[in-house]
């Protein structure tokens, strides 16, 4: 008996994969993380050579390449409002398996906004959910303001934040 | 060799159980920024006459990290925004050797080389389960120990090692590990507690084995001859490299046999015209994560002949007193992560020749050997020569 | 470089949905078998051998050492390297140092991807951060075409009807190239009744998951020209990454402000171009290139990356397409082989480039050849956050 | 805002859980379907270098030639090396104490990885002699072989 290739049962070996991963957050981000939980405080950091004001803060700049000292002076207070830089709608489905077209139906999302909170500067962008649906109602550079978790349904996450809401500006 | 390659800086981190607190690039960054100010170097894209850092090489596993494009995660530490940046699937030894083929190829200067990983973050032999071949191994629940356990009971069976032998190893590089302040777990052990600790898979004991969790880092960095010369006084040469891949099935070779570290030894010692180990290598660091495997890789390294891995290590030769000492940092079993392990060698390897070991300096070393491996049973080795 | 170095054989296998007849180690055989028989060696005359793939969508740990048997490497020197999307690029890089250290003869350089055993093609794209995970799964570069696609509508480098030109093109390349994946008969109204993912993202603009090899053997140039009689030279190659700020919920969407020049893919791509053009004399890209084999994963990548790479100025692509420039018979074709949005094997695809711009200089494209002469080619392989890197191939040095 | 004094450590945990189904291909297929159907088990033997790889495979590891010839090999072997496992880890098939072992089957010149049982773990000696126990129930895996026992 020799290889041929049509040979007409081909098997397949399931493996089942459980893997979990435990990670801290890195040592400025958990104490973002915690002024958000315990006080609904939006915190970033200046590099103090090229004042970019990063968000998340991270105890590198990534242009300059040096440490950001951990001082007062460099923690920035972010505003509670900001302006949507570009949202978009997931219609379809994120999770497209683009040979097959599956998707799961009905996955309705909320529009994600990529949101410049006040205090920041042009680097500092943040994607957070918008709670509008009806995207008509959303335009690029409206001005949002987040609407916190109460305090016991915050656990130190982004998602503390329940998704930010259009600011009616007076016309 | 058209080009000569230098290390100029080397760096690591504290190896412990549980770096909890910090994150992977908190500790990544550690060493790096130790190499950083050692030489007073920054990135080329951060000078004004190009004389810098052009290239970053990590040495991480998705698994480990349970993200795809591991290093990605944590490029802005490596400072690698506008760098030319790639990571080795492998131990960080490989990482070091591609550096080293990088300045070799003239198509970069300056290397900066950092691998982190932190074994507490998940579970290491599951991720070790995930290298078995999927169809006829995998299924077993192979892992690192249980491979190397069917690899030590060959090889003691083979050539009449004893477990005491073994066992030697581990008192001798727990003991050595107690002069070195990055060693994660140095211990006063005797054969005796060797031989008494848990069994974890016959003949291998606790005390056989490494730490079984470890997070860590380390960082270098490689040059040419010409800016090594400009940035320090005491440039480490790598003057020879090999890496070899053997058979991946536990049953297609017999696990006695290091055949993949005998061709990579013979590359990089025919690269640095090393014709007698014993006599022209002053000091070795050896990966080894179970003490059987300093014997079998001593035969392997040339150090002896085929069997004889328990008669050298009796000789004393590769004692902090001896001709040519063996891991006078304590090695892996003293407590290194994996991908980390072999460039601690490196690490290691270097800091013996800038004098720089402090209570576990071997005197007068001029030339030091590192090695590491990938895989079960050591699949894959990578040696490389360094000299002052 | 201190050696100059020739690829010297190229092997591809075609895109498929999914092998059920060959495990991962076959795979790689294939295209092993197909390099070594192109350039009329055997696997003894191969000192490294270096592989590449994203092991996490495979659920393998140290891919290479299960690979063993089918790369033919038991015995020799080599590595595995794995970036992230632009593998592919990274391990030809790899490839052509070995080759240029002066300590080796040949280099085997092999990337595949067989993403039909992941539970779930995108399994590396539920990485987020746990702490930055706003809205369950980011389906992250799904999110990235989008924020091109945006981009190019906004610049007005292209309207729709010009982007669906643009995808009946590939998918004309594609069904002509036997190793590509999707061979689609595509009118330009199917593109755009195709479904909208997100606007003005539609399912036919985006690449397919698939399963293929691709093996390429570089040697230095003493080797080289003993070793084959039509060698095609690497001129130079360049690698960059961005390494901003990669730990936001989405980071991949955050347009324009933090990253200078707009959407994330096109930056490294353009520092890329704008490097190599400058160290190779390439004044007028668009008159001196003779062909390009991009990594557009989208067709609205392809249009950006027009100008990225200095083909028009900004805001002008559509003139591009309205020219048919990038045609096969245009005056710089554009991805010849279908594209990535014809075939997208992660591990190989950055490596099928380089193998189709070969086969492009050789002149063995048959049905697919290009008419013009082709000397000079430019070829990338993009990846994750803006990693790219790209080589100039070229007939004669 | 910079660090008072040591503050709480914020710990995420991401869980994954999947399963993968990998191709065996045409002739790791054969070596399965052999033993789930006629409790046979094969090797592939390389023309070039007579070497019988088991389990089979499609490349000869030494000389890179494409293997074409299924043969079939004894049940019984000699045991090459074997492991007493004490742990336990979530992955492992069986709790412990269990053996694994690599045999050298009659007719196959590589070892093949598996399970000893029906012996307590005292008796097992490098040389021992053993062979197949295959289970009823039969799916296309190597663990249709229960274990080997001493004979």
């Amino acid at each position: 008996m020799n290889v041929n290739s049509n040979q007409e049962d081909l098997l397949t070996v399931p493996h089942r994969l459980t893997a979990s991963w435990r990670e801290p957050a890195g040592v400025f981000v958990n104490r973002m993380l915690l002024a958000m939980r315990d006080k609904a405080e939006l915190w970033a950091v200046k590099c103090p050579i090229c004042e970019r004001i990063l968000f998340p803060p991270e105890i590198v700049c990534a242009m300059c390449k040096v440490r950001i000292e951990d001082k007062d002076e460099n923690w920035v207070r972010l505003g509670n409002e900001g302006t949507v830089l570009k949202f978009y709608h997931v219609t379809g489905s994120r999770e497209v398996d683009p040979s097959t077209g599956w998707h799961p139906k009905g996955q309705t999302f909320n529009p994600i906004g990529l949101i410049m909170p006040d205090g920041g500067n042009k680097w500092t962008v943040m994607a957070h959910v918008l709670e509008e649906t009806d995207t008509s109602k959303l335009y690029d550079g409206i001005r949002v303001k987040a609407v916190w978790k109460k305090r016991e349904e915050r656990q130190g996450l982004m998602s503390d934040i329940k998704f930010w809401s259009i600011v009616e500006v007076e016309k | 060799m058209n080009r000569k390659v230098a290390i100029v800086a080397v760096a690591q981190t504290k190896y412990e159980a549980n770096k909890s607190s910090l994150w992977q690039g908190d500790v990544a960054y550690e060493p790096i920024e130790k190499v950083l100010q050692q030489t007073g170097l920054t990135y080329q894209d951060r000078t004004k006459n190009g004389f810098g850092i052009d290239r970053i090489l990590t040495a991480g596993e998705d698994h480990l990290v349970g993200r795809t494009c591991n290093s990605f995660w944590i490029h802005h530490y490596l400072g690698a925004y506008r760098m030319s940046q790639d990571n080795i699937s492998g131990d960080g030894a490989f990482a070091v050797y591609h550096g080293v083929i990088d300045i070799l190829s003239g198509h970069y200067d300056t290397v900066l080389i950092a691998t982190i990983t932190k074994e507490s973050e998940t579970s290491r032999a599951a991720a070790e389960n995930c290298y078995f071949d999927h169809i006829f191994l995998q299924p077993f629940g192979l892992d690192y120990l249980s491979a190397s356990a069917l690899q030590a009971r060959r090889y003691m069976s083979k050539y009449g090692i004893s477990r005491e032998q073994c066992a030697q190893v581990a008192v001798r590089n727990r003991a050595n590990a107690k002069n070195n302040p990055y060693a994660q777990e140095p211990l006063d052990i005797t054969v005796q507690d060797v031989l008494k600790s848990e069994m974890l898979a016959s003949p291998i004991s606790a005390l056989d084995s490494k730490p079984p969790v470890s997070d860590g880092a380390c960082a270098l960095i490689l040059t040419t001859e010409e800016k090594a010369k400009k940035i320090t006084d005491k440039p480490i040469w790598i003057d020879g490299i090999g890496n070899c891949r053997d058979s991946h099935y536990l049953g297609d070779r017999d696990l006695s046999d290091c055949d993949s570290l005998v061709m990579a030894t013979k590359r990089a010692y025919s690269m640095a015209g090393i014709t007698d180990p014993l006599k022209e290598i002053d000091v070795a660091e050896v990966s080894e994560e179970y003490t059987y495997q300093e014997l079998l890789w001593s035969e392997g390294l040339g150090f002896c002949g085929k069997g004889e891995g328990g008669k050298f290590m009796e000789k004393g030769i590769s004692r902090m007193s001896g001709k040519m000492p063996i891991n006078p940092s304590g090695g892996i079993l003293a407590g290194n992560p994996i991908g980390v392990a072999g460039m601690a060698r490196v690490v290691e390897a270097a800091t013996q020749l800038r004098g720089e070991a402090g209570a576990r300096q071997v005197e007068g070393a001029k030339s030091a050997l590192a090695h590491g491996y990938t895989g079960a049973c050591g699949q894959s080795h990578c040696v490389l020569i360094l000299r002052k | 470089m201190a050696e100059k170095v020739a690829v010297i054989g190229v092997g591809q296998t075609p895109g498929k949905r999914s092998r059920k007849d060959v495990s991962e180690v076959e795979l790689v055989n294939e295209a092993v078998r197909a390099a070594l028989e192109d350039a009329e060696l055997t696997i003894n005359d191969i000192d490294v051998v270096i592989q590449g793939n994203m092991e996490f969508f495979e659920g393998t740990f140290y891919t290479d050492q299960w690979l063993v048997e089918g790369l033919g490497a038991y015995g020799k020197s080599g590595l595995k390297v794995n970036a992230a999307g632009d593998t592919g690029g990274t391990i030809f890089a790899s490839g052509v140092s070995h080759a240029a250290s002066g300590l080796f003869k040949t280099v085997l350089v092999v990337g595949f991807e067989k993403q039909d055993e992941g539970a779930y093609g995108g399994i590396g794209m539920r990485s987020e951060d746990s702490f930055f995970d706003i809205a369950g799964g980011s389906g992250r570069a799904i999110g990235a075409m989008w924020g091109t696609a945006v981009s190019v509508i906004d610049r007005k480098s292209a309207t729709e009807e010009l982007a669906a030109k643009v995808r009946v093109k590939e998918a004309k390349c594609g069904s002509r190239n036997p190793y590509s994946h999707l061979k689609l008969q595509l009118t330009e109204q199917d593109v755009l009744n195709s479904d909208i993912v997100i606007w003005p993202l539609r399912f036919l603009h985006i690449c397919p998951t698939s399963v293929s090899s691709c093996a390429v053997i570089v040697a230095p140039e003493k080797e080289a020209k003993r070793l084959c009689r039509k060698p095609v030279w690497v001129k130079d190659y360049y690698c960059i990454h961005s390494g901003l700020q990669p730990r936001v919920g989405e980071p991949w969407l955050n347009l324009g402000a933090a990253y200078p020049t707009g959407p994330q893919f096109r930056w490294g791509v353009e520092q890329a171009a704008i490097a190599l053009y400058k160290r190779n004399g390439i004044v007028n890209p668009r008159k001196q290139l003779d062909l390009i084999e991009s990594y557009s994963p989208s067709t609205w990548h392809e249009i950006d990356y027009y100008e990225a790479l200095k083909l028009c100025e900004p805001g002008e692509a559509w003139k591009l397409i309205e020219e048919e420039a990038t045609w096969p018979d245009g005056d710089i074709p554009y991805d010849v082989s279908g594209g990535v949005v014809s075939t997208n094997a992660i591990g190989a695809t950055g490596l099928h480039r380089v193998a189709e711009t070969v086969i492009q200089i050789r002149g063995e494209g048959g049905e697919r050849q290009v008419p013009k002469d082709v000397n000079l080619g430019l070829t990338f392989a993009q990846g994750a956050d803006q990693f790219c890197t790209a080589a100039i191939l070229c007939k004669t040095l | 805002m910079s660090a008072a004094a040591p503050e709480e450590i914020l710990i995420s945990e991401r869980n994954f859980d999947s399963i993968f189904s990998y191709t065996a291909g045409t002739v790791r297929s054969k070596f399965l379907t052999e033993i789930r159907d006629n409790k046979k088990i094969v090797g592939t033997k390389c023309r070039r270098c007579n070497t019988v790889w088991v389990p089979a495979r499609s490349t000869c590891v030494k000389c890179f030639e494409s293997l074409k010839d299924f043969v079939e090999v004894s049940d019984r072997g000699t045991v090459t090396t074997y492991t007493v496992i004490n742990v336990h880890q979530t992955f492992y098939p069986m709790n412990p104490p269990f053996v694994l072992a690599i045999i050298q089957l009659d007719g196959a010149d590589t070892g093949f990885v598996h399970f000893i049982g029906e012996t307590d773990p005292e008796d097992i000696k490098v040389g021992m002699r053993v062979s197949a126990v295959f289970k009823e129930d039969r799916k296309g895996s190597v663990l249709d072989i229960k274990y080997f026992k001493p004979i």
